[in-house]
């Protein structure tokens, strides 16, 4: 029993790690966007002082479900990131970091945000919920069929597995290089999955009076900026896991966390914002088509650079 | 010979039930058919010269070569019905006219 | 208590409820929650007679014909203790909904028997028996569903069931012609593998599409299940639509799956060794699953939305059953109890909703939250399983049959299992957005009021069943085990706590209690810091404009429109080709009484000369 | 107490009944009434009228399957006598000589005797159609059923001339050993089917049908759906299955017509909107189906066939005329919501149509069921997926209607049933229930009536 309490408080140290390097990396790369658009752009803690002035600031409650839906989203989030392995051989629940777990379990937090933001009885709330999922339709489909394929030539769905077969460089290498339409496929669902600039419709900073956050403040919208750098935190060391060979050690883990985090964060401040039926039609043309074909060649033709 | 005639008008009785639309020429065709078909089973029972099948006292029978008295029979019971058939069509007839004004089935407008 | 003597008593007690009902429509329905429970009572001790190996000879008393025979096998109690259970959480609802049928006594007769036919179904092993129960379930279930909305509903319900249970039929007359008997397991053994058995599995699975509203033959379903009286729903969907999965059982696991692939196609199949039939199922049921969720996301019908949730789920069913081997048959079996428990869960609150609010469409209502917490949270947790969400159980079985797809390497199949669990999380939350949540509309503030005991205590229970199996599944999964030994496939490798797929390892309890933790935490978080402003639902940031109809601030109608528009040109294909079909048949109705029946004799004259001429034709 | 009586007791009280106006209606329920109740004392045996021996003389067959024959048709005949006895006084001896027809139809042995008898049973539908007020249509009626009477007997001379003999049996063993091949004999076969198939209601030759059972009443509709139709489809039975062979070209013209009336009556049906059509062309369909059956030669089934469909129509035309008379028109949409204030009946009406759907729990199922169970066992394989298709036709245009019947949003019509005819809807329904569940009698009885005994002429 003992064991387990102290594997629960390794997962939460995971989690609490998972936020502060992804709060941190934010905020420096809040700076590089800045310098791209010929600003200075904030100090690289700025992420810690917004979230620390929300969480002190009295606010608003629409009801019970708005503070439960609140607690639901941030707590499913926690879950999860408990889950995360960091490198390939420090995790907080050896053996049991199945890759369908993480995506099932940021539903949880998206349908406790989704449930308090209609809770908050402000329509605006209820069609930015509704962007978010139907782009979370779009981009989830994608990534799965080529986590798929990944899955099916490995044999194995545990992140950290996977990331020790890429690092012995034996039969595969990164699989962002073995499976180089799938690495497309994955780069372009993670700018969706992190509503980056073509597909940020439902956060974007410009529609906030539609966004799902449009009731909040105060602690609920604190909290939920925890929920969302958590939720970056996974879904970018998810890529990192699956598409660039995991981590030997910790700071390879946080180089490349920080060069993909890096790297999409200037790719998204080229683009404009697509509108959601837009975003739907993109996501099921090419991305998929990609992600098919690049199944099809992998399993059954057996192309794996 | 009398079968080919008995033939005849039975084709010629369905030709008439065939084409005619007039309720009293439909009743006569019936007829002209079923006479024929009277005709038809008389012919059948017909026996090179054998005498009516009526049995006398005083000859001895044995000899004589009779006509088949089955047929002949079964007519009798066929025109029977026949009449009894056409007083009943010609009965209806007269309602029809009576409800419609006319013969002609196609002028009767029924659906 | 043996299984006639079971299924004799509780066709008695339906006519006893009919009488009780003709006297007082109440204590009828009453009668059918003590008849329900009184089954499903006996049939646990049955389970748990087999489940302790005592061999119970269940054949003893002989009331039916001689060649009625029953056996207690193991899928038919996996089958009767799912559906005598959500019969009997679903008849504490009957007392409520009775006043309002136009034959309420009728309703609980039916109720009950439709009960009796399901029991004879599942343990029956006699083929002609299984086709007269089946035949009887259809039957009585028929003239229930009038009592809701639509007559039109209950005849195309008939047909489609009809068109199933007579293609069983001629499947068990080709069984019959070859074993020589009516045994179903002689039947089916003798037939699988040879020709017949080709036809056999056609017909049956045609029967299994028909009842579980699987793709080619769905328009019925969400008719049925929207139209059908509120406590008939959860039954219908929960319940009966179960019969055609334990026909798609005997059709697809049973027999031999026909035409081999790996002669024609060679090395590239080395991914995978199904079968042209599994196949061809596994699509079917692909397209069952992408084309229920499409359209139940366009839905304003709560009902008819959980009716097309109902056809999704069937193809998910489908897809599970037809891949086969341990995890896919495994993830298929409790898929049935998953999707079982949670639609039962959901059309109760929907029917809870409607009860007090006339209407169960989402544009007519909004804001039930408040007056109906319990129910909203029983939703809640029945949706979260229908979207295959972690705590609960429809996530066990999702992850069972991802772990099937992703093993075999069906890509195409995989693309419309992956969309149909995304799909189903937008459309149980349509629902849960505009019909629970959002501006609570004034027409409905004064009537709302939480539903009585005897209505919540069989939400609860089935809320409290789906957190069960999502959370500890080892024990159901264990039994599981036994029905997948009986069917001859090797079981799933699961330990105490966790389950072992192909490629993975899943530990639910783990997972929830770190969900638990999770909340916990963030309980914590929110407790620690300032207590805020309790502010009423109108008072939200509007830029400016003043509001005062709550109907304007809330959004319920057309609440997916970006995706809707997409594909709305093509969405009733299915109704239009049926359409098509019956049409063809009244015109030839309509030209051969045109060209037949007039009063004018020549017509029959005219048939008589032309047959007597085809006769003579070659002769004269 | 021999069977002749059957036949010169009603045609007795006919002649009689002229005479005394006032009382005929009584002395036909009385008549009726005694025939049933005769039919209890009759042994089995075969009456040679005359003293003269088969090939010359008229036999008269009283066996198993006459005998359920007569009862059937007898208590049919006695219902809808008892029924209208009132509104339709003056037709009783006019419905005494049909009794004494179709009492002469189901014992004879003899086929001319069987043409004479056909005709008295004609003649007097005829009349009973008169009541339809209809002129026309029995005027067509009349035509159609003197021709193919006329053809039947045509047929029949065309028998004798070759065989010489016109008893059943006779011409049986006759056919048999006279080493004829199929071709010969087809065109009087041919000609006897038309003349059956006129009165059997078979696609092609029944254009009558519409005119006559469409605006039929209380009387006609009953008498001549399930009375005249159970009588005529036992005797085509009794032919077929003894008297007629049937190969070659004549098979596939015979089989032609079968499949064209089964599957287009459903197809009628279906798409009709007035409930005594809808009626009127599945009763034209089951006809046809019971011709089949007893094409594959399960005659045994055949006969409950019969029996469930003529109790069934009984039910059906009875009620439905009764509702049409009283509502004017029997179009659906008027009928709409019927049953609603009258219960009986309506829960009556339903158990016979399901049993004529063939649901479990009701007579036409363990029939239905038997007879697909036979005809897949003798290795015929496509006629159990026609039957399979065109009662799951016939299932949906019935259900609707049923559904039609119970359910409506508007006000339901006022109809107001007698007693007698809810007493008699009622246990004819319960009748089907009970042999829909208790089906032991049902099962093993059928087989002895396969074996029924025309063998040689003569003696039983």
């Amino acid at each position: 029993m003992v064991d387990m309490l102290l594997m629960i408080l390794a997962g939460v140290g995971v989690a609490l790690f998972g936020f502060v390097l992804q709060t941190s990396i934010a905020g420096v790369n809040r700076k590089i966007v800045g310098r791209i658009q010929k600003r200075y752009g904030p100090k690289w803690y700025q992420e810690f002082l917004d979230i620390f002035k929300l969480l002190s600031k009295r606010s608003v409650t629409h009801g019970w479900i708005f503070d439960f839906g609140v607690i639901m989203a941030l707590g499913g989030i926690i879950g999860t990131a408990m889950f995360m392995p960091i490198t390939s051989s420090l995790m907080a629940f050896p053996g049991y970091d199945n890759f369908f777990i993480f995506v099932y379990l940021i539903a949880v937090g998206m349908l406790g945000m989704a449930m308090s933001a209609s809770g908050s009885g402000n329509p605006l709330a209820s069609i930015g919920v509704m962007r978010a999922l139907t782009t979370m339709l779009a981009y989830e489909v994608p990534f799965m069929i080529v986590v798929l394929t990944i899955i099916k030539l490995t044999g194995t769905s545990s992140l950290s597995e996977l990331g020790i077969l890429q690092q012995a460089g034996g039969d595969f290498n990164w699989f962002v290089i073995a499976l180089p339409l799938g690495g497309i496929v994955a780069v372009i669902s993670l700018m969706g999955m992190l509503g980056k600039k073509p597909f940020v419709t439902y956060i974007a900073p410009a529609e906030i009076a539609s966004g799902p956050m449009v009731e909040y403040g105060g602690k609920q919208l604190g909290m939920l900026f925890i929920m969302h750098e958590i939720t970056v935190f996974i879904e970018v060391s998810l890529f990192v896991h699956l598409f660039l060979g995991g981590a030997e050690n910790i700071l390879f883990f946080i180089i490349k966390y920080f060069a993909v985090y890096t790297a999409l964060n200037i790719m998204s401040s080229v683009y404009g914002r697509l509108k959601i039926d837009q975003v739907v039609l993109f996501f099921y043309k090419w991305p998929l088509i990609l992600a098919v074909t690049q199944a099809f060649i992998a399993i059954y033709l057996g192309w794996v650079i | 010979m009398l079968q080919y005639a008995a033939i005849a008008m039975l084709m010629l009785g369905l030709y008439g039930l065939l084409t005619q639309r007039n309720v009293i020429k439909i009743i006569v065709s019936l007829n002209i058919f079923e006479i024929g078909l009277n005709l038809f089973i008389i012919s059948v029972g017909y026996v090179d010269d054998g005498i009516a099948p009526i049995l006398t006292s005083n000859f001895n029978n044995n000899g004589l070569i009779f006509v088949d008295p089955l047929p002949s029979a079964l007519v009798l019971t066929a025109i029977v019905i026949g009449v009894g058939t056409t007083a009943l069509a010609l009965a209806l007839a007269n309602n029809i006219y009576q409800k419609y004004g006319t013969f002609e089935i196609d002028e009767m407008g029924e659906e | 208590m043996t299984v006639e003597l079971l299924i004799i008593l509780t066709l008695v007690l339906g006519l006893v409820s009919y009488f009780m009902g003709r006297f007082n429509k109440v204590y009828g329905a009453v009668v059918t929650i003590i008849a329900s429970m009184f089954v499903f009572i006996s049939v646990g001790y049955m389970a748990n007679d087999i489940l302790d190996g005592s061999t119970f000879n269940y054949n003893a008393v002989k009331y039916l014909p001689v060649f009625a025979t029953f056996t207690v096998s193991y899928l038919g109690i996996f089958f009767a203790i799912l559906v005598t259970f959500v019969f009997a959480m679903v008849s504490f609802f009957n007392p409520f909904f009775v006043e309002k049928y136009k034959y309420p006594a009728v309703y609980n007769m039916l109720y009950i028997f439709s009960l009796a036919g399901v029991l004879g179904v599942f343990f029956t092993d006699n083929l002609m028996v299984l086709f007269f129960f089946f035949e009887f379930v259809v039957w009585s279930g028929l003239f229930i569903i009038p009592l809701g909305k639509s007559k039109k509903a209950a005849v195309s319900y008939y047909a489609f069931s009809t068109a199933g249970s007579f293609a069983l039929l001629y499947a068990i007359f080709i069984m019959r012609d070859v074993a020589g008997t009516y045994n179903l397991y002689a039947g089916l053994a003798s037939v699988s593998g040879t020709t017949q058995g080709t036809y056999v599995m056609i017909l049956l699975s045609i029967s299994a599409f028909s009842k579980l509203g699987a793709f080619p033959l769905h328009t019925w379903l969400p008719a049925a299940h929207g139209n059908a009286p509120h406590p008939f729903s959860p039954v219908l969907s929960g319940a009966l639509v179960k019969l055609g999965a334990f026909v798609a059982i005997l059709a697809l696991v049973k027999l031999a799956p026909v035409g081999d692939l790996q002669s024609v196609f060679g090395s590239y199949t080395d991914a995978t060794f199904l079968y042209a039939s599994q196949y061809a199922v596994a699509i079917l049921g692909a397209m069952t699953i992408v084309f229920g969720t499409l359209m139940a996301i366009r839905q304003d019908d709560a009902k008819k939305l959980l009716a097309y949730s109902s056809v999704s789920n069937g193809g998910y069913i489908l897809v599970a059953l037809s891949i086969g081997g341990s995890v896919g048959l495994a993830g298929g079996l409790y898929h049935i109890i998953a999707h079982a428990l949670a639609s039962a869960a959901a059309f109760l609150a929907i029917g809870a909703v409607s009860r007090v609010t006339g209407t169960s469409k989402m544009s007519e209502l909004g804001g039930m939250i408040h007056k109906m917490p319990i129910t909203y949270m029983v939703y809640l947790i029945a949706i979260i399983s229908m979207a295959g969400i972690p705590p609960m159980g429809g996530f066990i079985s999702k992850w069972l049959i991802f772990q099937a797809v992703i093993d075999n390497g069906l890509i195409l199949i995989a693309v419309a299992v992956f969309f149909g669990s995304i799909g189903s999380f937008l459309y149980v939350f349509r629902p849960l957005a505009a019909l629970f949540l959002g501006q609570e509309l004034p027409q409905h503030k004064d009537k709302a009021k939480i539903p009585p005991f005897f209505m919540l205590l069989p939400m609860i229970i089935l809320s409290l069943l789906i957190v069960y199996t999502g959370v500890f599944p080892n024990y159901i999964l264990g039994f599981i085990n036994d029905v997948m030994a009986e069917l001859g496939v090797d079981a799933l490798v699961i330990g105490k706590y966790t389950i072992q797929g192909p490629n993975g390892v899943l530990h639910p309890t783990l997972v929830a209690s770190v969900f638990g933790v999770g909340v916990l935490i963030a309980f914590i978080i929110f407790i620690v810091l300032k207590k805020s402003r309790k502010v009423g639902l109108m008072d939200t940031y509007t830029a400016g404009n003043f509001i005062y109809t709550e109907e304007l601030m809330h959004y319920s109608l057309d609440f997916y429109a970006p995706i809707e528009r997409l594909y709305e040109k093509y969405i009733n294909i299915t109704e239009d080709f049926y359409k098509k079909l019956e049409n063809k048949v009244v015109d030839f109705g309509r030209m051969v009484k045109y060209f037949f029946f007039t009063n004018k004799p020549e017509v029959t004259v005219f048939w008589i000369v032309v047959i007597i001429g085809f006769l003579l034709w070659g002769d004269l | 107490m021999s069977a002749i009586l059957l036949i010169a007791v009603p045609l007795l009280t006919a002649f009689v009944s002229i005479l005394f106006k006032k009382y005929s209606h009584y002395m036909l329920i009385a008549v009726s009434f005694l025939s049933v109740f005769a039919l209890g004392y009759m042994d089995l045996e075969t009456i040679t009228i005359g003293g003269f021996d088969a090939p010359f003389g008229i036999v008269l067959i009283l066996d198993n399957y006459s005998l359920i024959g007569l009862y059937l048709v007898n208590i049919l005949f006695f219902i809808v006598a008892v029924l209208n006895c009132k509104e339709y006084k003056k037709l009783s001896s006019i419905l005494l000589v049909s009794l004494a027809g179709l009492n002469g139809l189901l014992l004879t042995g003899d086929l001319f005797n069987l043409f004479v008898f056909l005709e008295v049973a004609g003649i007097a539908a005829y009349l009973i159609t008169t009541t339809n007020k209809k002129p026309l249509a029995t005027f067509n009626y009349l035509v159609q059923g003197t021709l193919g009477s006329s053809l039947y007997l045509l047929g029949l001379i065309l028998l004798y001339a070759m065989f010489g003999t016109l008893n059943m049996s006779d011409m049986a063993r006759e056919i048999g050993t006279s080493g004829y091949g199929a071709g010969v004999t087809a065109l009087p076969f041919l000609l006897m089917f038309i003349g059956f198939g006129v009165e059997a209601k078979l696609l092609p030759f029944n254009s009558w049908a519409k005119g006559i059972l469409a605006s039929s009443n209380s009387l006609s509709g009953p008498m001549i759906a399930s009375v005249y139709a159970a009588a005529i489809s036992l005797v085509f039975g009794r032919l077929l299955t003894n008297v007629f062979v049937i190969e070659g070209t004549l098979l596939t013209i015979v089989m032609g017509i079968l499949v064209f009336s089964l599957v287009a009556g459903e197809a009628m049906a279906f798409s009709s909107k007035k409930v005594k059509e809808i009626l009127l062309y599945s009763s034209v369909s089951q006809a046809a189906l019971v011709v089949l059956v007893f094409m594959t030669g399960f005659a045994g089934w055949a006969v409950y066939l019969i029996i469930g469909n003529a109790t069934a129509k009984l039910v059906l035309f009875l009620v439905t005329n009764i509702a049409a008379k009283q509502l004017g028109d029997d179009e659906v949409d008027t009928f709409k919501g019927l049953f609603t204030n009258n219960k009986v009946v309506g829960l009556a009406f339903t158990a016979v149509t399901l049993s004529v759907v063939g649901l479990p729990f009701f007579f036409g199922f363990v029939t239905k069921m038997n007879i697909l169970e036979n005809m897949f066992l003798s290795g015929a394989y496509v006629w159990p997926a026609l039957i399979l298709i065109t009662s799951f036709i016939e299932g949906i245009y019935f259900i609707r209607l049923l559904l039609n019947l119970w359910h409506t949003d508007g006000d339901s019509p006022e109809v107001k049933f007698d007693f007698v005819l809810k007493y008699v809807v009622v246990v004819i329904a319960v009748l089907t229930m009970i042999f829909g569940v208790y089906t032991k009698p049902v099962q093993d009885s059928a087989d002895d009536l396969v074996v029924y005994s025309i063998t040689e002429g003569g003696n039983f």
